[in-house]
């Protein structure tokens, strides 16, 4: 019959998608008139394979979920069989987690601004982006040995104590990082170019960011002052204190100068913690004596944690024996990139795809896992 | 801030019948109804008590006692409380009326729950196939599907490796000792 | 050629025949320029990033990213293959161009590595698709992702890097591997129905 | 003047047969093709009535360029249309000739506007009422309305002003009209001018009065349509010479020419955005050729020789493209049964000959330089530098490189991209009956291209009869002007030798790369797997972007089609009101406007 | 006749290698600013030459592999209607015969013989990147031809190499002589070269690399070869136009590397338009400063 649209995959395969994901588009001419997420090219099934791990061994699949990011998924499993378990977890261990916690969201906002760049054709962002990020995995190595999945936050505590003069080389790196920004700003957040591509582009209307479960710096960028380190501070977030950017357009533009904020909360975060890290050595709380079999009670409980995307959650299910009932997982993008991104990219351009994708930080191993 | 969560578990008690609650820990708090109750608990807290957005659907499989334990996990951005909305369902072929209509999100999780449990939830928009391409076994979350054996059935694990298996320490210190010898050769 | 570095100018003093001499100079024009495609598999493609930019630089070595199978030389697959994925993964390796190579990272290609468990995860991947290189870590550092592609130069050199000659070789061996895993959902023939000597399609 | 009055009674002797038509054409065409060579130039007068005016005929050099195009298109269209055997369709096809032949041999107000009315009438009968059995397009009431209103308004405003200028000057015949016209100095007595100028504007479809064109072209039969684009457009042209020719020499006019040129240019951007737009292949080819029609206005306007050239250069040249065109597109709509792009795609390797028909036609279409369409663009490209007019260069370029994306939606809406309602294996290639006249016309395109002194020599011939310098034609295959020159036969061979030499560079590559043939879906698509069933056909999305362009986007929005049915409708309203004191049906609209011009007509006559 | 040939053969290698050395110094420079080292001068030549020493390449029938072909032949045609040197019998090419206006229209033949074979290849991304392609054409051709019509109305000449020998002394170089044209043309000479603001046409993010996507093996190897002397045959148009042309071929590489070092520094520093907002872009700043030259010409006068 008559075609007037036709079907393209921004694919799995396609050098302006983030992660291994596409998105379905029927086009007519280069406007987008339906889109369609398919997701599933990464699934490995890992609640089944936590259900047949006992605790310990299930922490170390745990950070593989989400690769851009990894900590705040160990910290959230910590901390829910900490609850379980009705473990208490040092003090110091708890800085010490904030700590990695604020570093790990600061190297996952480098890899946005990489990404945003990316998507618009300005080669020079992800070159410098990047490269700074990898100054940070390389504290992340000299602390606990990962790159990227660290398996550093153990239920109940930390693996390792800070490597003596760690603090000192984390703030020099953070002087060096605020003297960089400046430089980014001119290169690209005020470029006039993406200024003009930015603006009014995949706008999230604050009327229904709620109802669509936004959440993290999409539903900031809407004029929401929501962050769960905030409404439901964990670990050491109390005592730390810390603004929540917030804008009120709601496009691509906004959620840029969100993060582009939060990166510079991130860094003021890590200077306190580089001043109040407590000096003692206890980073482990008192574990059961047979190390063997842990005895998770039975009984279930829901625990947030804020990444640099959004809203990590995770429902935790003991049953009383050494393994978890159930470990279910559900990371911001599986609210972003399903119905609000194919919603989203109705009526707009095939050229902004890329775009609106990496503004929202959609990455497909939240989705499925 | 306790105090307000009982009051809110007990004003919602007042309107539906609650088969059983309790307050997890500061801001979480789970209540237990019948399934036929549970569209009108939701409407309840997203109308009335300003619950803006579903964090998730939780889903439980107990199969000693034979049922799958669904929790609907509502979040108020006003008073930060999380209330789990949970309903028992049985563990093959039930079908629990959708709540896309509520929250829009709801459609996703829903769907990944009945690829992964089998649950059936009528009236959602889109109930294809989520993660797995042309799955014909049963539904791979549920405790009875066993993943080893569909492992051994499906993949074939790398045999050859598996025998040459050998002991690391013992290979290095081989290998240091031919070093040593060679080093020793060569001097004379 | 500042580029020709000692171990080039050893392989070149033994060779003999001219023909040798030609076949060596298109080889090394081969290694010197490999485009890889932008097709992040696995977890491992978080590490691709890094080796591609400023730390790392694979340009250096001449390794450009490419955009579509037809212009690309060499697939990297980070990491573990979702069944899913195996299917686009083999789809766009029959539509590159002949002299192509496969880089397999971490230890989930070799034998399922931490997902042995997994019901959704292919085991060995060298069953499905000629795997040329393996790289060893789980998601293997930017560093070892460049000895990855030096040691798949050495092998280009050399002249034994020929999986694609050994997948249209030995077609019927891994169609049927390919079958056991997609059932009757095989991948459509047209991409590889001229491997087959009688043209037959799978 | 003896194959004017031939045709003339051939025509009206309504000859059934077509090939009785054919020969007629033939014998008209070797007329005039004997008349080039002996160029006596008798004027016959003959008396009508007598002592009233004389009807005096004399088909000067120009005249004659214009009659052998419409000649040589009516001969190639009837080859084309052989299978309509419906009788009428000859006859009134033979009675336009005749029209025609008087019109472009008319020497007084009579004959010529008697030329203009039958050329009008019988085309307005042969579109509106003949079609071929299976043909798709279904006939809308409202063009042939709006075709006949527009016509009938411009008649009567050029009745006027003849009587005007027969008023004036006392006598009957144009010369002295034409004399007169460039006379008289002062604005307010342009008002004549102006509105005759207006008639001739309709007839090629320049901006105010393009509307018709569209409807009219997309519902004729299809050869007809070839005839009407490649020879009837070319009729408000050659009226525009007649009349206002000589006053674009001289300064004394410079405001006006200057304002025509502007017309042309804003007609052309608009006919080149609106036919991007289009989703069928008449509709695109329609607006095409009022885009063309207006490069040929803007030439005249500049008014130096070169520009001259170049207007007639062009007009001829594109004359054979639309003809080849539509003859094309007529023979693919004959076979597939299909008119729009999304409906066609993925031909090109079952119709390799209209593939290569439609690709020559672009290519000269767009002005690409191997073939002939560079050369009239490049001479007024020139004149307007020569002349200064930068402005309007700018005007002009805007179009031209727009036109390059309409040129590739009509290839690649046909041929490339995926097949959609056309099952490439059964479709044939275009009948012969389209082969033969397309293959002629790539051919003399092709020659065009080599050696553009072919046309040029006949056209220096006309310009020195205009009493303009002629060009300095060096050789066969170049051209010269005072700031430079180019050579087609140079530009070819330099291109086809390249060509060639690359060809056997690729094809070495052969044995030891060889190309592979693959699948229509085996396309580079992001990993996923296309199916018989995914829509990948580009066809009807391809110009819809440009809309996004501001330019495009305030064009393509606003139509003067709706604009002019509101007035239609308005003035229909006024009359129902005042047809309350007639009895009868809506025919009244019509008689009444016919009066009401008649008497504004005889108003001015006797005012002057 | 001979010499001719042999001319041409001369100006082909000549822009052939002049291309990789600019483009390796590009990619060089490119790396430079990412803060990275940057491959080796002449990776570009390797590059080429490995296409070519592919052992297969995709096919969609005989349109398809004449597609570059023709654009190859539509490159080294142009190629070869621009004089290189001002007032030596070498490396004049044809360039006798044609004039400017040929050589703007000569210039468009190669991509639309090139779009015939994306179209048969039948990649929808492939036409998206070829309609980009003519979009954004109508953006740079209308300012490029208004500084060039100011150039030849100014000059009184349309054919390059008259313009070339008008421009004797550094005060009249046309750079000089007609500031604004030179500015106008610049805005058009960075979009034609495909710099970062106007590379909307293979933009491997959004169209999956346009009109590239389905050419693999030799054909690649040709696009590549034909991309680097189109961009040498553009600058050289513009060292001939507005920077008074060159004695001999050293000038000639020093000017027009001045002008690829102008081009590198615009292309590195920009993301990339939409293709509407770069045809906005070009019809509305450039566009009024040419008008604003051409009213103070005339109105002058």
């Amino acid at each position: 019959m008559a075609q007037d649209i036709i079907t393209i995959f921004h694919g799995p395969q396609h050098p302006g998608i983030t992660g291994n994901m596409s998105v379905e588009l029927d086009l007519l001419g280069e406007t987008i008139k339906r889109a369609e997420t398919h997701v599933g090219y990464l699934h490995r099934g890992f609640e089944k394979m936590i259900e047949r791990r006992t605790v310990l061994q299930a922490f170390t699949i745990v950070c593989r979920i989400c690769v851009p990011e990894p900590d705040p998924n160990e910290e959230n499993f910590a901390r829910g069989v900490e609850e379980l378990m009705g473990l208490e977890v040092p003090e110091k261990a708890k800085w010490l987690r904030t700590m990695v916690l604020e570093m790990a969201r600061l190297q996952a906002q480098m890899l946005w601004f990489a990404g945003q760049g990316g998507s618009l054709g300005h080669y020079i962002s992800p070159q410098w982006a990047v490269a700074d990020r990898d100054l940070i995995l390389d504290l992340f190595e000299e602390l606990t040995g990962g790159r990227v999945y660290h398996m550093y936050i153990t239920p109940g505590g930390v693996r390792r104590d800070l490597p003596e003069g760690f603090l000192g080389r984390l703030g020099h790196f953070l002087d060096y990082l605020e003297s960089r920004l400046p430089e980014y700003d001119n290169m690209l957040l005020r470029n006039p170019v993406f200024l003009e591509r930015a603006r009014g582009v995949g706008i999230i209307d604050p009327a229904t960011a709620r109802e669509y479960g936004v959440v993290g710096p999409n539903l900031r960028a809407c004029g929401f002052m929501n962050d769960i380190r905030k409404d439901e501070p964990y670990e050491m977030y109390g005592e730390v204190d810390f603004i929540v950017p917030t804008e009120t357009s709601g496009d691509v533009y906004g959620r840029a100068m969100v993060r582009r904020a939060e990166i510079e909360q991130s860094i003021s975060i890590l200077r306190q913690i580089i001043r109040r890290m407590p000096a003692e050595k206890e980073i482990m709380a008192v574990l059961p004596k047979n190390h063997r079999k842990w005895e998770v009670p039975k009984g279930d409980t829901l625990v947030k944690t804020e990444s640099a995307r959004g809203e990590y959650s995770y429902y935790m299910v003991g049953d009383g024996t050494d393994k978890l009932r159930r470990v279910q997982v559900k990371g911001p993008s599986a609210v972003h990139a399903i119905t609000l991104l194919e919603e989203m990219l109705v009526d707009s351009q095939l050229s902004d795809v890329a775009m609106i994708m990496n503004s929202l930080g959609t990455n497909p191993p939240e989705i499925e896992r | 801030m306790t105090e307000t969560i009982d009051n809110l578990l007990e004003r919602i008690g007042r309107n539906f019948q609650i088969t059983g609650q309790e307050v997890k820990k500061a801001g979480l708090a789970a209540l237990h109804c019948s399934q036929e109750q549970l569209h009108g608990v939701l409407i309840y807290l997203k109308e009335v008590e300003k619950f803006d957005t579903l964090t998730m659907i939780g889903c439980a499989d107990w199969i000693e006692d034979d049922y799958f334990e669904l929790s609907y996990m509502a979040y108020s951005f006003t008073t930060f409380f999380t209330v789990m909305v949970k309903i028992r369902v049985s563990r093959d072929g039930s079908s629990v009326p959708t709540v896309e209509g509520i929250w829009r999100q709801a459609r996703t999780f829903e769907r990944e729950i009945h690829e992964m449990f089998g649950v059936d939830f009528p009236g959602n928009t889109r109930l294809k196939e989520f993660f797995l391409e042309n799955w014909q076994g049963m539904p791979p979350m549920k405790r009875d599907f066993d993943t080893v054996q569909f492992v051994k059935d499906h993949y074939k694990l790398r045999e050859e490796g598996r025998e040459g298996a050998c002991n690391v320490s013992v290979e290095r210190k081989k290998r240091i000792d031919a070093k040593k010898l060679e080093l020793k050769k060569e001097g004379e | 050629m500042d580029n020709l570095n000692k171990k080039d100018k050893a392989q070149l003093k033994e060779l003999k025949s001219p023909m040798a001499v030609v076949d060596w100079a298109v080889n090394w024009f081969r290694k010197q320029s490999i485009f890889m495609l932008a097709y992040g598999t696995g977890c491992g493609a978080i590490e691709i990033p890094p080796t591609v930019t400023a730390r790392y630089d694979a340009e250096r070595f001449g390794v450009r990213g490419a955009a579509t199978p037809r212009q690309a030389d060499v697939i990297v697959l980070s990491g573990y293959l979702a069944v899913k994925t195996l299917k686009r993964v083999i789809r766009t390796y029959e539509q590159m161009q002949e002299p192509k190579y496969v880089i397999a990272l971490g230890s989930c290609p070799i034998n399922g590595g931490m997902y042995w468990d997994s019901y959704n995860t292919i085991k060995q991947l060298d069953r499905y698709l000629p795997v040329d290189v393996t790289v060893a870590g789980c998601m293997p550092r930017p560093e070892a992702v460049l000895e990855g592609f030096m040691a798949l130069k050495d092998k280009i050199q050399r002249g034994e890097a020929e999986g694609a000659r050994d997948y249209r070789d030995n077609i019927e061996k891994y169609k049927n591997n390919q079958k056991e895993i997609f059932g009757d959902k095989m991948l459509p023939g047209y991409t590889c129905d001229w491997y087959f000597s009688d043209g037959g399609s799978f | 003047m003896v194959s004017a009055l031939a045709v003339f009674f051939l025509g009206t002797h309504k000859i059934i047969r077509e090939l009785l038509s054919i020969v007629s054409l033939a014998l008209l065409t070797g007329l005039l093709l004997m008349r080039i060579v002996s160029p006596v130039s008798d004027d016959f007068t003959w008396q009508y009535m007598p002592g009233f005016f004389t009807l005096s005929f004399s088909l000067s050099s120009f005249g004659l360029l214009f009659a052998l195009i419409a000649a040589i298109s009516g001969l190639l269209k009837s080859f084309a249309s052989w299978g309509i055997n419906s009788k009428g369709y000859h006859a009134l096809f033979h009675l336009m000739m005749g029209g025609l032949m008087i019109l472009l041999s008319a020497g007084d107000y009579i004959s010529f506007f008697l030329g203009w009315e039958i050329m009008t009438w019988s085309s307005f009968m042969l579109f509106n009422n003949f079609s071929s059995a299976d043909d798709p397009i279904e006939k809308s009431q409202d063009t042939g309305f709006l075709f006949i209103t527009l016509s009938l308004i411009s008649a009567l405003l050029m009745l006027g002003v003849l009587f005007f200028l027969y008023n004036r000057t006392g006598s009957m015949n144009i010369a002295d009209g034409v004399a007169w016209l460039h006379g008289v100095k002062g604005l307010p007595s342009w008002i004549p001018g102006l509105l005759l100028m207006s008639a001739f504007f309709l007839k090629s479809g320049l901006l105010p009065f393009h509307v018709w064109v569209p409807g009219t072209y997309r519902e004729a039969p299809h050869t007809f349509t070839a005839f009407l684009s490649a020879a009837l457009s070319k009729v408000g042209i050659y009226a525009f010479i007649l009349f206002f020719l000589p006053f674009s020499l001289n300064e004394g006019s410079g405001q006006i020419s200057y304002l025509i040129a502007w017309i042309g240019a804003i007609t052309a951007t608009v006919a080149t955005f609106k036919a991007i737009e289009q989703n069928d292949m008449k509709g695109l080819l329609a607006y095409s050729s009022i885009g063309q029609m207006a490069y040929v206005f803007t030439a005249m306007a500049v008014g130096s020789s070169l520009a001259m050239g170049g207007a007639l250069f062009q007009m001829v040249n594109h004359s054979l493209i639309k003809l080849l065109l539509f003859f094309i597109v007529a023979g693919i709509i004959e076979r597939t049964g299909k008119t729009r792009f999304d409906q066609l795609g993925g031909l090109i390797y079952k119709m390799p000959f209209s593939f290569i028909g439609v690709l020559v036609g672009i290519i000269a279409l767009a002005g690409m330089p191997p073939l002939s369409g560079f050369y009239g663009k490049w001479m007024i490209y020139t004149s307007l530098i020569e002349k200064g007019w930068l402005l309007v260069l700018t005007g002009i370029v805007l179009p031209s490189t727009a036109a390059f994306i309409y040129c590739y939606k009509l290839i690649y809406g046909i041929f490339l991209g995926h097949p959609t309602e056309v099952n490439p294996e059964e479709a044939k290639e275009i009948s012969p009956r389209y082969r033969v006249p397309s293959g002629l016309l790539m051919a003399s395109i092709v020659l065009l291209g080599l050696f553009p002194g072919l046309i040029l020599k006949p056209v220096n011939v006309l310009l020195s009869d205009l009493g303009m310098e002629t060009l300095a034609l060096t050789s066969q295959g170049s051209l010269n002007a005072a700031s430079g020159s180019v050579s087609g036969f140079m530009v070819m061979n330099v291109f086809g030798g390249v060509f060639a030499v690359i060809l056997i560079l690729l094809s070495l590559f052969g044995k030891k790369a060889p190309t592979r043939n693959l699948h229509r879906l085996d396309i580079a698509y992001a990993g996923e797997l296309p199916t018989e069933q995914t829509p990948l056909h580009y066809g009807r999305g391809l110009g819809h972007e440009v809309k996004r362009v501001a330019i495009a986007g305030a064009i393509v929005k606003r139509s003067l089609t709706e604009k002019y049915m509101k007035i239609g409708n308005q003035l229909g309203g006024i009359l129902e009101h005042v047809r309350g004191f007639y009895p009868g049906n809506g025919q009244v609209s019509l008689i009444m406007t016919m009066v009401g011009a008649a008497a504004v007509a005889l108003l001015i006559g006797l005012k002057g | 006749m001979l010499f001719t040939i042999f001319n041409s053969l001369l100006a082909v290698l000549l822009t052939y290698s002049m291309g990789m050395l600019y483009y390796g110094f590009y990619r060089i420079g490119n790396a430079r600013i990412h803060r990275r080292v940057g491959p080796p001068l002449w990776q570009n030549v390797i590059d080429n030459i490995k296409l070519f020493a592919k052992r297969e390449a995709p096919g969609h029938g005989i349109m398809f592999h004449l597609g570059p072909v023709i654009m190859t032949a539509g490159t080294i045609t142009s190629m070869l209607f621009v004089p290189f040197l001002k007032d030596s019998a070498w490396l004049q090419g044809f360039s006798s015969y044609g004039n400017l206006i040929l050589l703007i229209y000569l210039m468009v033949v190669g991509p639309l013989g090139n779009a015939l074979a994306v179209g048969v290849s039948g990649v929808p991304f492939g036409v998206m990147g070829v309609t980009r392609g003519l979009t954004r054409l109508i953006g740079l051709e209308v300012p490029f031809f208004l500084s060039v019509a100011l150039l030849m109305s100014g000059s009184g000449t349309i054919s390059i190499s008259e313009i070339m020998m008008a421009q004797d002394s550094f005060s009249n170089w046309n750079m000089m002589a007609h500031p604004a044209a030179f500015i106008v043309s610049l805005f058009s000479f960075v979009g034609m070269m495909g710099a970062s603001p106007f590379d909307v046409v293979g933009a491997p993010v959004e169209v999956y690399s346009g009109p590239q996507a389905e050419f693999g093996g030799k054909y690649l190897g040709f696009l590549a070869a034909q991309r680097v002397m189109f961009s040498m045959v553009k600058l050289i148009l513009w060292v001939d136009l507005f920077l008074g042309g060159a004695t001999n071929v050293f000038i000639l590489m020093a000017k027009s590397f001045a002008l690829f070092f102008f081009y590198f520094i615009v292309g590195a520093a920009f993301p990339r338009f939409k293709t509407e907002q770069a045809v906005d872009f070009m019809l509305k700043l450039p566009l009024i400063i040419g008008i604003g030259a051409v009213l103070v010409r005339f109105w002058s006068l």
